[in-house]
């Protein structure tokens, strides 16, 4: 086996990312599938900090997007339960299908 | 195979199956839990990478902010005890192969490509380093993201509130 | 003088001129292993039985001391019956994550333990983002406790775990922006620098008013975190009986109640590592002989005393006050320590960089 | 060393928690009866299960935290160095500070952060 | 107000009803498909104001049933005893809880231990008993051989 | 009476035991057992009447059985090893002690405080609703009379009950030991 | 503004200065421990006294010899609330043939007795009275049921 | 697809509190409604100490049945006592000595203020305050003392008699009730810097438990919790029984409403009952403590209806003779189980950390409740 190298780290974020994808298809609760999303996001962080660690460690800007995309899905996160709070508290259910008939 | 690769692949093992545990259980608060222990494995990952601060900043952001607020909202809208429905045998058929497939190609993506390796340098993010360039409002600097960050959390803070409070109202009323 | 600092440093020695540096590790890892479960243990022991005490004073009785000389091995026979009293799991909890919960818990409070610098040069783990460390980690501990709670299937219990959650989520940022406050001032994150940042006084005379607001906040705001009376929402005895661990008993209502402790622990040694000096000796500015006298006391026992005489305000709080109403307690937080403390953050940058702190 | 440590602690915590259990686990006995398992709930039979909807207003604080725990995530790189970038920081964070203070202003005009 | 006052208050308006002076109080016999009318006017009258249901009880007297409500005017500080017999077979009475919210339990309780239906009464039921014990233990002919130990 | 005695500490047991054969470890084992789980009964709170005030007043400083390592007043019953029936038990309370007493882990102790709990006391007769003794529900492993007994007394029984864990007996063979000793 | 934030402020200030309040007592108790009141009772047996009046439980004194003055009349039993006192008579006959009635068995159910001293009050010989002791815990509740006159006791002479 | 939630579950959680619940003193069961942590119904169940003294009394004689109400209320032992001695004498027409009366007085008094100390610390306990409890019992067990040297016991007395008290006052009584007086009047400020001063004390008890003066009428409240309210309606005043209309006290009133001023209604009732000590405690006159009275007590054929102020209120003992040794009928009217019934009205709307408060103000005593 060869040392643990930047493939591997890639592989490791692409599985992840399917994995994500996958719960994303299969479920129909959108806190659930806010949840697959989320693991999505992270295996792209992983590739950024793979990237920059690997490749272009001379600079820290795959850092700093790895921070601001986890502020961002921190602030996601916030709004699309708020959001999801919302729809629940108007229609009862939070399965998507009851979502898409909704009008906003 | 030294320590440092066994423990990545400790880590990767640990991540992808806590991973898969979260998208496929049944019960929605187990669901929450794996996923809380796959976002802690990524953190782990980061420790690996030599990446403290950002670990720090993965599990105090995900771990004490966002899976408590997931939890928080399957409090409020699920009967936690309930099984999820099953999806459909087909969807789960269909998604599975999607995802497969996806993966397949880009781990072939991957092996195809070679990457060059650029290991003259270490990464120096250390948290002195990062504060620098966060605010270092010239080339290379952060500044400008940095601010706008704020500007998002604001209209994020406002956005939940506006939505947030249309529930209060119609409660009250 | 022995002190801990040359231990370490001779054992390290001792091993790498013998061994090879896999077993090096591995040896001192297990050392590290061991030592951290004594620590805990020991911890656990010394702390309630403290509690216990300070109880009793302050209430004007006696407190324990039929069992052993002075009752020291009151919470000896404590634990040692704990732990052999049957720990069994509720029918309808999810049985998994019930029996998960206080591992999670545990664990976190050890991880906890890494950064700490109990003496001169000795911490498990001198992290470059130590506090950050501490602060991050710590907030694991709610989804320990909201695992509990939802896990025993009893109201009580889910009640009891989502208020602690609001809780410590709440508080941890007036907790962070009262270390930011000390952060500004030492300009590094390691426990280590911090602490050396103190040899010529502690922050908390050093930094001006501003550092006294936040020593107050700090405090105030890992009571709350550690759901210590008079936030203790979590367990509100007479309100839901035993609050996340209603449903608990034996040895995992134990490790509940250890990691409690030790996460008070954890806390005020921050307290005083960020606030008090660590393990630095009081000095005081030119009095040579009496610097000197200080110096001579080991720097663990400096340590130690700093972090005890913080838990034993916590303790004081717990026993004097009224419990808050969980809408009060957020309020607290909401409309006084966080705006407080952001104003206090920037007044003490100001003086910072102006250089008006000693 | 290094992250070897938080291992070895997690090791440690897991032997530690698992060894009383074990311990606990063979050196007693329990009984069984037919009330033993149910919930407890000042001893009165419970109506149900506790796994229901709950209706906890907590989850709005829950919502603001996150942002501000965002926001500190982003002042401890800057606190490291603030002594040394000087003026400059104080002018940055303010601006930082101040736009988040509006949006904190806002959710206490709004009664956000009044309890439900 | 003194009490022979009092019950020439009472008994202009309530001419049917016999009024004697007890130990304590004026006690005012009425019947019982009047009571609440009397009560009525008893808490609405200006002059008598009886706004305080101090207490209401039962008395088992064999052949009947007596309901007792002890009447105080907290403004006047006058107290008037109302008494109402039932019978016996089926004791029934209208509820004072809507005019008095005191007597919701009270009624309750009576219900319990004399089974003295009230009518329109919000939720009767048993309070101080199990919802499954058979009798009405206060009744002087009630009689539990396994629970009672009669000295 | 402030005369201030100095209390006999209780030494820890585990020291030497001799006993031939194997048999060292074991019942040294089981010496400490019984000494911890002696000297750590944390009662539940449980109180219906007014023995409940004077468990209370135990609790409180001028008795304080916190001396004994008591004070640990669990409200669950998960928690606690002692239940004080303090206080009469009615009928309808009947099936709630029981309900408590079956949720306690093992092991578990009960005592039954008062005139009421060990007999029905002063409701013994002509009371329609009171168990006449808190025995014809859950056993009882140390009754103490008294109406209400006194701070004193409960303490006595808490005293008589740690002397039973340690001498590692069960009800039946305390009710055949004293049989035995023509009680 | 400035009258919501001297408001804000003051509030703060006497909240602290009240909570301070609080802490100082707490503090002066747990720095004083002569105002500890914990009077340790198995210890202090020795030391113990109880005051005379202290109802603990009825007891019948006999002198030295094995004498008492309970006639036997039942007063106490009838005077008793619950029942906790059974006076079984005997007829004994005395020296001049004469049949008299004297006490067999006087039954004290202490697990029963409400220390209510009206058996005591009800009397007429003063033949029971209230002892100070405490210590009833039993293992077994059946050992509470006592006989209270001693065996072979006789009624003291002269005691109507 | 997946579950739905249905409508009529809409967030709510039904919860037990009590039988075995540390803040409900006792065994009161409350079944509540919640809405988040808001209780939106609350409903009592009692019962869980019906101990049927009503019916037990019936088959009691006249001398007998005054011991079983100090099991009652069993924290104002000595003024259940009192209550059923006085309705005895009334219907006997039996003149008791002055002492006697005096004896009594002075005892209810110290009853009043022993209850009133275990109400705070109890309340301070629910609070979350734990040390207060501590504080309260050491007065509590100097009180305990003084009685028990007199009386002989420590709760349940059984020391008046119909005709006055069963034996004299202790020698050293006058003595110790002084010194107790002069530690009480010095520790009482330990109260109000412990727990009435204190910020998060008063937070958690203004506006809440709000019962207006009509409704604390009209649901029957006495006691500390409707003059809480503004309701008069102190007997000791309004319808003065023994001596109490020679000393000189003032009824307490708040206007408040809320928790807050049933709570200082009653610290101020211990200032009113250290005074009305103080005034008697010199003045017990010389001559008998119990008045001449037959062996066996037989009242008139009648009803007869006696009112006295315990420390939770209004305690009424409704006696029907039909002139045997026993009672034909009694019926307690105690002051808690109307006290009880105002508790809905006081806690809807609130959190259950103002349930556990509300409740700790009312100072239920759950015996007295189901007698
Ligand atoms: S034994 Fe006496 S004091 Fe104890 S509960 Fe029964 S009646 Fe009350
Ligand atoms: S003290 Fe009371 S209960 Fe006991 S035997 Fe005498 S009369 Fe009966
Ligand atoms: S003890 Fe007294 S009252 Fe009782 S039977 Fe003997 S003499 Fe009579």
């Amino acid at each position: 086996m060869t040392p643990v190298g930047l493939p591997h780290i890639l592989l490791l974020s692409t599985a992840l990312f399917f994995i994500g994808m996958f719960g994303f298809f299969t479920r129909r609760n959108l806190i659930t599938m806010l949840m697959s999303l989320e693991l999505m996001l992270n295996s792209v962080n992983i590739n950024f900090v793979a990237f920059n660690k690997y490749l272009y460690p001379q600079n820290l800007s795959g850092v700093f997007f790895v921070i601001f995309i986890i502020t961002i899905a921190a602030a996601e996160a916030a709004v699309a339960i708020a959001i999801i709070i919302n729809l629940f508290r108007s229609s009862d259910s939070i399965d998507v299908t009851d979502a898409e008939e909704m009008k906003f | 195979m030294d320590f440092k690769d066994i423990f990545f692949y400790l880590i990767a093992i640990y991540i992808l199956g806590t991973g898969i545990m979260a998208v496929s259980t049944r019960k929605i608060f187990r669901a929450s839990i794996w996923l809380l222990f796959s976002l802690i494995g990524i953190a782990a990952f980061y420790f690996w990478l030599n990446l403290e601060f950002l670990a720090a900043v993965q599990v105090a952001v995900y771990v004490g902010g966002i899976v408590v607020l997931i939890i928080f909202s399957i409090f409020l809208t699920q009967k936690t005890g309930n099984q999820m429905a099953k999806t459909g045998t087909q969807q789960t058929i269909f998604a599975a192969l999607a995802s497969l497939l996806g993966f397949a190609l880009t781990a072939y993506l991957v092996y195809q490509h070679h990457f060059g390796s650029n290991q003259t340098q270490e990464l120096d993010a250390s948290i002195e380093n990062i504060g620098t360039q966060m605010l270092n409002p010239g080339d290379g600097g952060f500044l400008l993201p940095f601010e706008a960050v704020s500007m998002l959390l604001l209209s994020a803070l406002i956005g939940c509130i506006v939505i947030a409070m249309k529930i209060k109202k119609e409660e009250t009323a | 003088m022995i002190s801990l600092e040359n231990i370490s440093a001779s054992i390290h020695q001792l091993l790498s001129a013998n061994l090879s540096q896999t077993a090096v590790i591995l040896i001192e890892m297990s050392i590290i292993a061991l030592l951290a479960i004594t620590l805990f243990a020991l911890l656990g022991l010394i702390l309630v039985f403290m509690e216990r005490k300070v109880s009793a004073w302050i209430q004007i009785r006696l407190g324990p001391n039929r069992v052993g000389p002075k009752g020291i091995f009151q919470t000896t026979a404590d634990t040692i019956k704990l732990a052999l009293k049957e720990g069994f799991v509720p029918d309808g909890a999810d049985k998994f994550l019930y029996k998960l919960a206080p591992f999670v818990v545990m664990i976190i409070a050890m991880m906890l333990l890494a950064p700490i610098a109990f003496a001169k040069n000795f911490a498990m783990w001198d992290l470059n983002i130590g506090v950050f460390f501490i602060t991050a980690i710590s907030s694991v501990s709610v989804i320990g406790i909201l695992m509990a709670g939802w896990a025993s299937n009893n109201q009580y219990s889910l009640l009891g775990a989502m208020r602690s959650g609001a809780q410590i989520i709440s508080y941890e940022i007036s907790a962070g922006m009262a270390i930011l406050t000390i952060i500004v001032l030492t300009g590094s994150l390691q426990i280590s620098e911090i602490v050396n940042s103190q040899s010529n006084g502690w922050w908390l005379f050093k930094g001006h008013i501003p550092a006294v607001i936040a020593f107050v906040i700090y405090i105030i705001a890992v009571t709350a975190e550690t759901n210590r009376a008079p936030f203790d929402m979590a367990e509100a005895e007479s309100e839901l009986t035993g609050g996340f661990h209603t449903e608990y008993s034996g040895m995992r209502f134990a490790l509940f109640f250890l990691a409690e402790y030790i996460n008070i622990f954890i806390v005020c040694a921050v307290g005083a590592t960020l606030f008090l000096g660590g393990w630095m000796p009081f000095h005081i500015g030119a009095w040579e002989g009496f610097n000197h006298i200080m110096d001579f006391i080991p720097s663990s026992v400096w340590f130690l005393g700093k972090t005890f005489f913080l838990i034993f305000v916590i303790m004081w709080f717990r026993w004097t006050f009224p419990r808050l109403r969980i809408d009060q307690l957020l309020n607290l937080e909401w409309k006084y320590l966080l705006p407080i403390s952001l104003f206090n953050l920037l007044f003490m940058t100001l003086i910072a960089i102006k250089g008006w702190h000693f | 060393m290094g992250s070897g440590t938080l291992i070895t602690l997690m090791l440690a915590a897991i032997v530690f928690s698992a060894g009383g259990i074990a311990v606990s686990k063979i050196l007693t006995k329990g009984s069984t009866n037919l009330q033993k398992g149910q919930a407890y709930e000042c001893g009165v039979p419970t109506a149900g299960s506790a796994w229901k909807q709950f209706n906890v207003g907590y989850y709005l604080f829950a919502l603001i935290f996150l942002i501000f725990e965002v926001e500190m995530v982003f002042m401890f790189p800057w606190a490291v160095v603030a002594k040394k970038v000087g003026m400059l920081a104080l002018v940055e964070i303010l601006v930082f500070v101040f736009i988040l203070f509006m949006g904190f202003l806002y959710a206490h005009k709004k009664g956000a952060l009044k309890w439900m | 107000m003194e009490n022979e006052e009092l019950i020439a208050q009472v008994q202009t308006r309530f001419p049917e009803a016999s009024i004697v002076l007890g130990n304590d109080f004026p006690e005012v016999s009425i019947d019982s498909k009047q009571l609440l009318p009397v009560l009525q006017t008893l808490k609405t009258e200006p002059s008598l104001a009886f706004n305080f249901l101090f207490c209401e009880t039962c008395v088992d007297w064999k052949t009947h049933f007596t309901m007792v409500y002890h009447l105080e005017s907290t403004t006047h500080r006058h107290n008037l005893v109302i008494k109402a017999n039932l019978d016996r077979v089926q004791p029934e009475i209208e509820t004072a809880c809507h005019l008095y919210r005191a007597a919701e339990l009270h009624e309750r309780e009576i219900f319990d231990l004399f089974g003295i239906i009230f009518t329109n009464h919000p939720h009767l039921r048993r309070i101080l008993l199990t919802d499954d014990w058979v009798g009405y233990p206060l009744r002087k002919d009630y009689d539990d051989p396994i629970n009672m130990i009669k000295l | 009476m402030d005369v201030k005695v100095t209390p006999p500490s209780e030494p820890f047991p585990g020291t030497v035991h001799p006993t031939d054969g194997g048999g060292i470890l074991l019942s040294t084992l089981d010496d400490v057992i019984n000494w911890a789980r002696s000297n750590s009964l944390w009662p539940l709170v449980f109180g219906t009447s007014c023995c409940a005030i004077e468990m209370m007043s135990t609790a409180a400083a001028k008795y304080d059985f916190s001396r004994f390592g008591f004070e640990v007043a669990r409200a669950t019953p998960r928690q606690a090893d002692v239940i004080i029936i303090a206080g009469t038990i009615v009928n309808k309370m009947a099936p709630v002690l029981k309900r408590l007493f079956d949720q306690m882990p093992d092991p578990k102790y009960v005592i039954a405080m008062g005139a009421c709990a060990t007999s029905g006391g002063p409701f013994f007769y002509n009371t329609y609703s009171v168990v006449k003794g808190a025995d014809h529900i859950i056993p009882v492993d140390v009754y103490v009379a008294g109406c209400p007994p006194r701070p004193e007394a409960l303490l006595h029984a808490l005293i008589t009950l740690q002397e039973k864990i340690k001498s590692g007996a069960t009800r039946d063979q305390i009710r055949i030991e004293m049989k035995d000793n023509g009680k | 503004m400035i009258t919501f934030l001297k408001q804000y402020f003051t509030d703060i200030y006497e909240a602290i200065v009240s909570l301070l309040k609080g802490m100082k007592l707490t503090g002066y108790y747990f720095t004083h421990h002569k105002e500890i009141i914990t009077q340790e009772y198995p210890e202090n047996r020795a030391t113990l006294n109880l005051p005379e009046r202290f109802r603990g439980e009825v007891v019948m004194p006999h002198d030295e010899n094995n004498e008492h003055a309970c006639t036997g009349c039942s007063a106490c039993e009838l005077a008793c609330p619950n029942g906790t006192i059974k006076i079984l008579n005997k007829f004994e006959v005395n020296a001049e043939g004469k049949k008299k009635k004297a006490i067999d068995t006087f039954v004290y159910h202490l697990e029963l007795c409400t220390m209510c001293n009206l058996c005591i009050v009800a009397c007429p010989t003063d033949a029971i009275k209230m002892a100070q002791t405490f210590e009833h815990s039993v293992f077994d509740r059946s050992l509470l049921t006592k006989k209270l006159n001693q065996p072979n006791s006789k009624l003291r002479e002269g005691i109507e | 697809m997946f579950e739905q939630v249905s409508a009529n579950n809409n967030g709510e959680l039904v919860i037990n509190v009590g039988p075995q619940h540390p803040a409900t003193h006792g065994v009161l069961h409350l079944l509540i409604t919640l809405h988040g942590e808001t209780v939106t119904k609350l409903e009592p169940n009692l019962g869980y100490i019906h101990r049927s003294i009503e019916k037990m009394c019936e088959s009691l004689s006249y001398r007998q049945f005054i011991y079983t109400t100090s099991r009652m209320d069993y924290l104002s032992s000595h003024i259940n006592n009192h209550a059923c001695a006085l309705g005895v004498e009334k219907a006997m027409q039996i003149e008791i000595p002055e002492r006697a009366e005096y004896i009594r007085v002075l005892m209810s008094e110290l009853t009043r203020l022993a209850s009133h100390q275990l109400w705070w610390g109890a309340m301070a306990m629910d609070l979350g305050a734990l040390s207060p409890f501590f504080y309260a019992f050491r007065e509590r067990e100097v009180i305990n003392d003084i009685m028990e040297e007199t009386c002989g016991a420590r709760l349940t007395m059984n020391y008046f008699v119909p005709g006055g008290v069963m034996y004299d006052i202790h020698p050293n009584f006058v003595k110790r009730v002084k010194d107790f007086i002069v530690l009480f009047k010095s520790k009482i400020a330990e109260y109000d810097e412990l727990v009435t001063g204190n910020v998060i004390f008063q937070n958690r008890m203004k506006n809440i438990g709000i019962i207006s003066k009509e409704d604390a009428i009209s649901y029957g409240c006495t006691g500390p919790t409707a003059r809480g309210s503004g309701v008069s309606c102190d007997v000791r005043k309004n319808y003065p029984y023994s001596i109490y209309k020679n000393v000189q006290f003032d009824e307490v009133l708040e206007y408040g409403c809320d928790a807050f001023s049933r709570y200082q209604v009653r610290i101020k009732e211990m200032y009113q009952s250290v005074r009305i000590i103080e005034q008697l405690i010199d003045q017990i006159p010389e001559g008998e403590f119990q008045a001449k009275t037959k062996a066996v007590i037989k009242l008139p054929k009648g009803e007869f209806y006696t009112r006295v102020e315990t420390a939770r209120g209004e305690l009424g003992v409704y006696i029907v003779s039909e002139g045997g040794t026993t009672p034909y009928r009694i019926k307690f009217r105690s002051p808690g189980f109307s006290n009880l019934s105002a508790l809905e009205h006081m806690v809807k709307g609130h959190k259950i950390g103002d349930l556990v408060a509300i409740m700790g103000v009312l100072d239920l005593v759950i015996p007295d409740i189901d007698r």
